[in-house]
């Protein structure tokens, strides 16, 4: 058993628990409404909580700002991080690591898939230009990557996968309305697993600055990359689970 | 100045040569369209396609549909059109190419046809203007534009409602991710968009209903605008024009660079439905704000007053007034940038000046928001700030959940306090606000305007649609003979005919 | 039994429960500390919960920016307001009421006790010139107002009660650092409850912006007023408590 | 401008023969301060109050205690201040007036004694310019002035740093409600403040220890501020004095006003502690920005004005250079009065006019804050543009949780996020900023300038005291022979002797 480590949040003095809450209740503005926004502050842990602002927004709804202690510990000990389980290596490192334990060329193949047209993060994985100070997956001497841009269809995903003998197929995500993004994250696992004989389809790594990075498995693919994500950590991670 | 217009003119001319010798599917669904068919059959594909799609595999499309369709017509193949695109759809279309007096009479009948269409535009403005006189318009300057994205045209009614009842004077229904690559309209009231709620007949009808109606309630007219982008801009610029949208996103680049949509169908579909929009008084808005959401806004202004000058070029050839012209600018330089808010500040001047008459679109931070929203707070404050200071026409109102999530409610509300506190605090300051001759302002819109003459100077020299090939817009290449919606082009015969455009056409400036 | 009446918060869906946090944690920047904000996040009942913004804030705090859907709902049929169960008078028939009942005037002292200084709020409730277009309780005629003003001590407070008769005695605290507002009414309502013989002691009221209106009884006074009350409330209040 | 300032003269004139013909107890204290006497007794009462009191009950103060108390050491009474004062507390002090070779020698011996006190301020002064040089000075103008007030020292000091690590020039510990109604100054480092931290001489030393790690740490100096102000606004100021503080809120009225203290206490105590600050090279800080927490800011906007004349004119009588002269302003104006904005400038842009050299200290929104804390943000954001816009020397940091809580670890953090937006992107603009001299800007100070100028010739007509009585400041009235503190105030006698005093003279104006 490891050892609990309690934090309380932090306002202006060590363990007051002090956080701020703002949303919108579909309920007329006046008293009544402010008794059910500390209700449902109550209900998160906050008490005392102070509604500190509530606005009508038009006839039906208002708005609220909630301050107040909430109740609540932070165990620090049980922080599932999806930490790296993987050394950081250099785009040298991993060229070497890719010539010696794979013998030719790893094939990347990266998309924005579904409806979604936001292609600057996968971009920012996948171009030579790359990210943050860090060059991109095209830089490696021993990557052959194949972007594939916006709005690919995923039976078109596959096939592409299929033709290319991809190593690693890479997807990203950005439009999170309607959980947009988990449902075409599922959809490309089962179009893959359907596609492939089991255990032999390419790794699947999806990303987007709305995912959880612990989510993985749920959602059948290997892994997934947040926000922030540099190429390095990318290509790192695949050196890792390929070669 | 002067240089500047001179050589996008020059830039444009051919474009315009190639859009007036091409026609494309969706221009000629339009036509149809004009003409009052509605519809979609079993599987959900509209009437219009059905016909078209006929049409073309019978006979081609470089004659136009107008004349093979009211041929048959004449000829009683079906009684209307709905009946004609059932029947063609089952392969007996029996089309052809008339002649002579047949085709005289195909033409008439077409001409007929078409142009209730064309007169169902010209109420719709009529109203607009007796709606505007009867309620009254927006009450200053910026027009507050405001974007309702639910999916659901039933969740974007009430929320549309109150952004107006807050105070938004247009509100912009934005359209689902994907829609823009399909290549038809879909059809009736909608409810699974994603991020954005589809374009339909239906749901423009239903949305400006409801605005009429708050109009009502409010005491001024409320805007409504939609998107004429896409592989169908034709066919949903003359939805609009008939259901009384007020503006329409309509830029003649962005679906080239940003839906990799094949330049010559943009560049054919964009004239029509500017010649479309001119007719309806509606308000184009231009999408140079793109750019900037993947370029650095300081390094490629220039690309933007490019841009500007390409898309007004290309409306007043299309008969546009630049009343009508909403071109687009954004406020997308890094907040890190030193003096980034007087750069802004320089570049929303440059347009202005550029551009004295026109309504000018100005787009909030977005690239460089962040999920700290009362950063994004305060920074959308000051984009509402240099629009005060600046003269801009359309205000679009930024949340400060921009790297978050689509507008909730709440968000909308919080914005429009904003431009309420900005517009209302600062008003009159531009009194104060004179940026000297040869100050740190006016050498950096000069500069941008020198970038601005120097690319297109290239342009001119390798012709635009090498230009675009090339990278030199959002630094996406584009080559002219790719990209979506290629096979949806036809060049047109000599003998092409098309009513529509036939009315819509002015004598070019 | 009342029929329960259930809303959640409202992003921009009709029940999608969306609700936005901020809140320091006592932690060094990072995805430990990423993950130990969405921990607490989902201790609030946010799931799944987007953590879209962390900041450090020096070298041991991290601020954080949460978005996510709650799962708590809002009973609409509990919520519990400190409901006025009294009518709301004009001047007149308070002033009325107060001939009629009393047959004397009836005497308002009225304070900001303890070191809190903030009169503004309690000159606003007893001020002829009064708050949100109503006059003051010395506009009233039947009323004798005593404002002691600021920063007045308990015992001077019991004394000047004793002193002048007082009917009811109004007392702000604005200044709640260390709940310095519920210590000071907590010591005030003793401290008359030891002054007075039992059931003699004069109404005790308290106003200031950061009071719960329902906890009058727990702090031992006979009513609470919160932001934004007006005079005419009070005096109505009075008039209903003390006729 | 110039009958303004002569106004303001003659306003406060009788003010200072008022102060140079009595004395108080704090006043008294403070000279035994600087002599070195510190601790408390048994039950926490500071032993300069024991000794004073002691005093005054057998001589009465009308001589001051210099030469009683030194008097008894010389006559050998006791060894030191200490010991003198544990006897005196017993009733054993047995002092007296001496006269002749007796005055004499007492008054050089105490002269001796308190120049220590004076000895240690110049060496502090020293020490500050010194380190200034080592580690440099702030950045640029305004200074950023962030506010700590947790209640306990030992929390205020790693917020205090945190904030000088996050930007802050100038680091303020709030005091604790209440403070300034005490008749003594507590001891030792104290950690149960409600709303503030007591102002002590350790906690004095503790925190700025803390900053010159700091400063040393950032390479650069970090300011220290606290108040002057209060029943022990002499004895705080020669506390300050010692332990090297750099800025003190020290207002000639803020005591009467909003602390009911007597005026002729405050004005009093007012003169010597800005000689003691003038002496230290202490920056004070006025407290105009307190009139505007109740009176409308519009209305009463000339008040301020005033104030920061008579000001002006006690601070150069007390010897303090413009450049110490930190006078208050505040932006308070109602956010829903119309060009609110505009109105702000033109008040800030008066106060920078009419006192060109002196550090002006801005303050943020308050009495319009409310809990819709992305608001409160965005006006903090305009208030800051103002400050940049206007020149101001020290800006006080807004905080978005005015109207909820004492501010939070991140709320400083944010606001100093928004500081340096506004000042990095903006920087410059002043150059683009030129309103007309006879737009609405220069109007409205022109009007208020006139206001101010009409206000002060009734004060002249009536008197200062007079008009503190009438209400005529923040709506209060104060009369002359009422308030706090009033009781510790004692005419001089004509053989009244402070060494202190004599020290801290200069010529007047
Ligand atoms: C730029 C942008 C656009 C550009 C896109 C240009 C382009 N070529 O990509 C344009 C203007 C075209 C655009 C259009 C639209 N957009 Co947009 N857009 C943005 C914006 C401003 C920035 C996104 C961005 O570029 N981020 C920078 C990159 C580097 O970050 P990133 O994507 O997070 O990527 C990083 C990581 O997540 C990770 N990563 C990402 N993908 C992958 C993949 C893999 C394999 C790996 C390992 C890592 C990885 O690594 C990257 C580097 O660290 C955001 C708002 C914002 N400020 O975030 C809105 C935003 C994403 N857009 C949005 C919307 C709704 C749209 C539209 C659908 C609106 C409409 N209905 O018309 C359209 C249509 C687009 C479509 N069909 O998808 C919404 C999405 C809302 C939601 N949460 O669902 C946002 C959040 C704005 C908003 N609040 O409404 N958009
Ligand atoms: C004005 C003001 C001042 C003025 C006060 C002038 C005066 N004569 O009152 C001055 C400048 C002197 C001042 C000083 C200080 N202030 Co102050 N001040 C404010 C400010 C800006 C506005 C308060 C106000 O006037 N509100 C308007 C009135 C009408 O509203 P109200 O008080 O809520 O009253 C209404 C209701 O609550 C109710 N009500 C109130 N009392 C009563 C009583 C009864 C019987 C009834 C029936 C109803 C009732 O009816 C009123 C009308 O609706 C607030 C910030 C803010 N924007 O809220 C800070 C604030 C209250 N101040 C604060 C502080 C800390 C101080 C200081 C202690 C700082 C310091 N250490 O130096 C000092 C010292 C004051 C002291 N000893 O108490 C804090 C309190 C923090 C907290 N929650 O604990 C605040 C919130 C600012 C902050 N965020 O730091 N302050
Ligand atoms: C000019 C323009 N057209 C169209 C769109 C919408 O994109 P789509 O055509 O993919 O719906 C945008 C997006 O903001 C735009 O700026
Ligand atoms: C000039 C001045 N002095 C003093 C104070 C502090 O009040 P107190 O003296 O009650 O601590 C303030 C409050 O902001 C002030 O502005």
């Amino acid at each position: 058993m490891t050892e609990r480590k309690l934090v309380r949040p932090y306002g202006d003095t060590t363990g007051d628990g002090m956080v701020q809450v703002s949303f919108t209740l579909p309920v007329p503005a006046g008293k009544q409404a402010e008794g059910a926004a500390a209700q449902l502050a109550a209900s998160m842990g906050i008490d005392p909580a102070m509604v500190v602002h509530s606005k009508a927004v038009g006839a039906d709804h208002t708005f609220f700002v909630i301050y107040g202690p909430v109740k609540h510990l932070v165990d620090l000990s049980a922080v599932t991080v999806a930490e790296r389980d993987y050394p950081l290596l250099s785009p040298k490192e991993v060229n070497t690591g890719i010539r010696r334990g794979l013998r030719r060329k790893m094939v990347v193949l990266g998309a924005c898939v579904g409806t979604d047209a936001h292609t600057v993060g996968i971009d920012a994985i996948l171009n030579i230009k790359g990210f943050a100070g860090e060059k991109g997956l095209e830089y490696y001497r021993e990557m052959r990557v194949v972007n594939l841009g916006a709005q690919v269809g995923v039976p078109q995903l596959v096939e592409r996968a299929q033709k290319e003998k991809a190593d690693a197929v890479l997807i990203s995500q950005v439009v999170t309305q309607k959980e947009a993004h988990l449902t075409t994250t599922r959809e490309v696992a089962a179009a893959f697993s359907e596609a492939y004989p089991a255990g032999r389809r390419p790794l699947l790594v999806v990303g987007g600055p709305r995912f959880d990075e612990s989510a993985a498995a749920a959602l059948g693919v290997d892994r997934i990359f947040g926000r922030g994500t540099t190429p390095g950590e990318v290509a790192s991670y695949l050196a890792h689970a390929l070669v | 100045m002067r240089r500047a217009r001179t050589l996008a003119r020059r830039a444009g001319r051919p474009i315009v040569d190639l859009a007036t010798s091409h026609t494309t599917v969706s221009l000629e669904r339009a036509t149809i369209r004009l003409a009052g068919l509605e519809g979609a059959d079993g599987e959900r594909v509209p009437w219009v396609n059905r016909l078209v799609d006929a049409v073309r595999q019978e006979v081609g499309l470089e004659h136009g549909v107008a004349l093979p369709v009211w041929d048959a017509l004449v000829r009683g193949q079906a009684p209307d059109l709905l009946t004609l695109a059932q029947k063609a759809a089952t392969g007996g279309g029996g089309f052809r190419i008339p002649a002579g007096r047949d085709l005289v009479r195909a033409r008439s009948a077409a001409k007929k046809a078409v142009g209730q269409g064309i007169r169902r535009i010209d109420n719709s403005r009529r109203q607009r203007e007796r709606l505007i006189r009867r309620h009254g318009d927006a009450p200053r300057r910026p027009w507050i534009y405001l974007i309702v994205a639910t999916g659901d045209i039933y969740e974007d009614i009430p929320q549309a409602c109150a952004a107006a009842r807050a105070g938004a004077d247009v509100i912009a229904v934005i359209r689902s991710t994907g829609q823009s690559l399909l290549d038809y309209v879909p059809e009736g009231a909608t409810r699974e968009g994603y991020a954005g709620t589809y374009a339909t007949g239906e749901n423009f009808r239903l949305m400006r209903a409801a605005l009429d109606e708050v109009s009502r309630e409010l005491g001024r007219y409320v805007r409504l605008t939609n998107y004429a982008s896409g592989l169908c801009m034709p066919e949903i610029a003359a939805l609009a024009g008939m259901e009384r949208l007020d503006m329409m996103l309509n830029d003649s680049m962005y679906g080239i660079l940003f839906r990799d949509i094949n330049p010559v169908r943009t560049f054919v579909d964009q004239r029509f439905s500017r010649q479309i929009h001119a007719r309806a008084g509606i308000v184009i808005n231009t999408g140079e704000d793109n750019y900037l959401t993947t370029a650095d806004a300081v390094e490629a202004a220039h690309t933007v007053t490019v841009s500007q000058l390409l898309n007004e070029f290309f409306a007043k050839e299309a008969g546009l007034p630049e009343e009508l012209m909403g071109l687009g600018h954004a406020f997308e330089i890094d907040p890190a940038v030193p003096q980034s808010f007087r750069l802004e500040l320089a570049h929303a001047l440059l347009a202005r000046t550029l551009f004295p008459a026109a309504p000018l679109k100005w787009m909030p931070p977005t690239r460089h928001m962040t999920g700290d929203v009362f950063r994004g707070y305060l920074l959308n404050g000051f984009f509402n700030l240099a629009g005060a200071l600046t003269g801009q026409g359309i205000l679009l109102v930024g949340m400060m959940t921009e790297a978050v999530v689509t507008p909730w409610l709440s968000d909308r509300d919080l914005a429009l306090d904003n431009v309420r506190y900005v517009l209302d605090a600062c008003e009159g300051l531009t009194e104060d606000f004179n940026p000297p001759p040869d100050g740190f302002i006016a050498n950096r819109a000069q500069q941008v305007l020198g970038e601005a003459v120097e690319l297109l100077e290239r342009i001119v020299d390798e012709g635009l649609l090498a230009a675009i090939g090339d990278g030199t817009f959002a630094g996406m290449r584009r080559p002219e003979n790719a990209g979506r919606g290629l096979d949806g082009v036809v060049k047109r015969a000599d003998g092409y005919v098309n009513p529509a455009i036939e009315a819509l056409e002015v004598v070019a400036p």
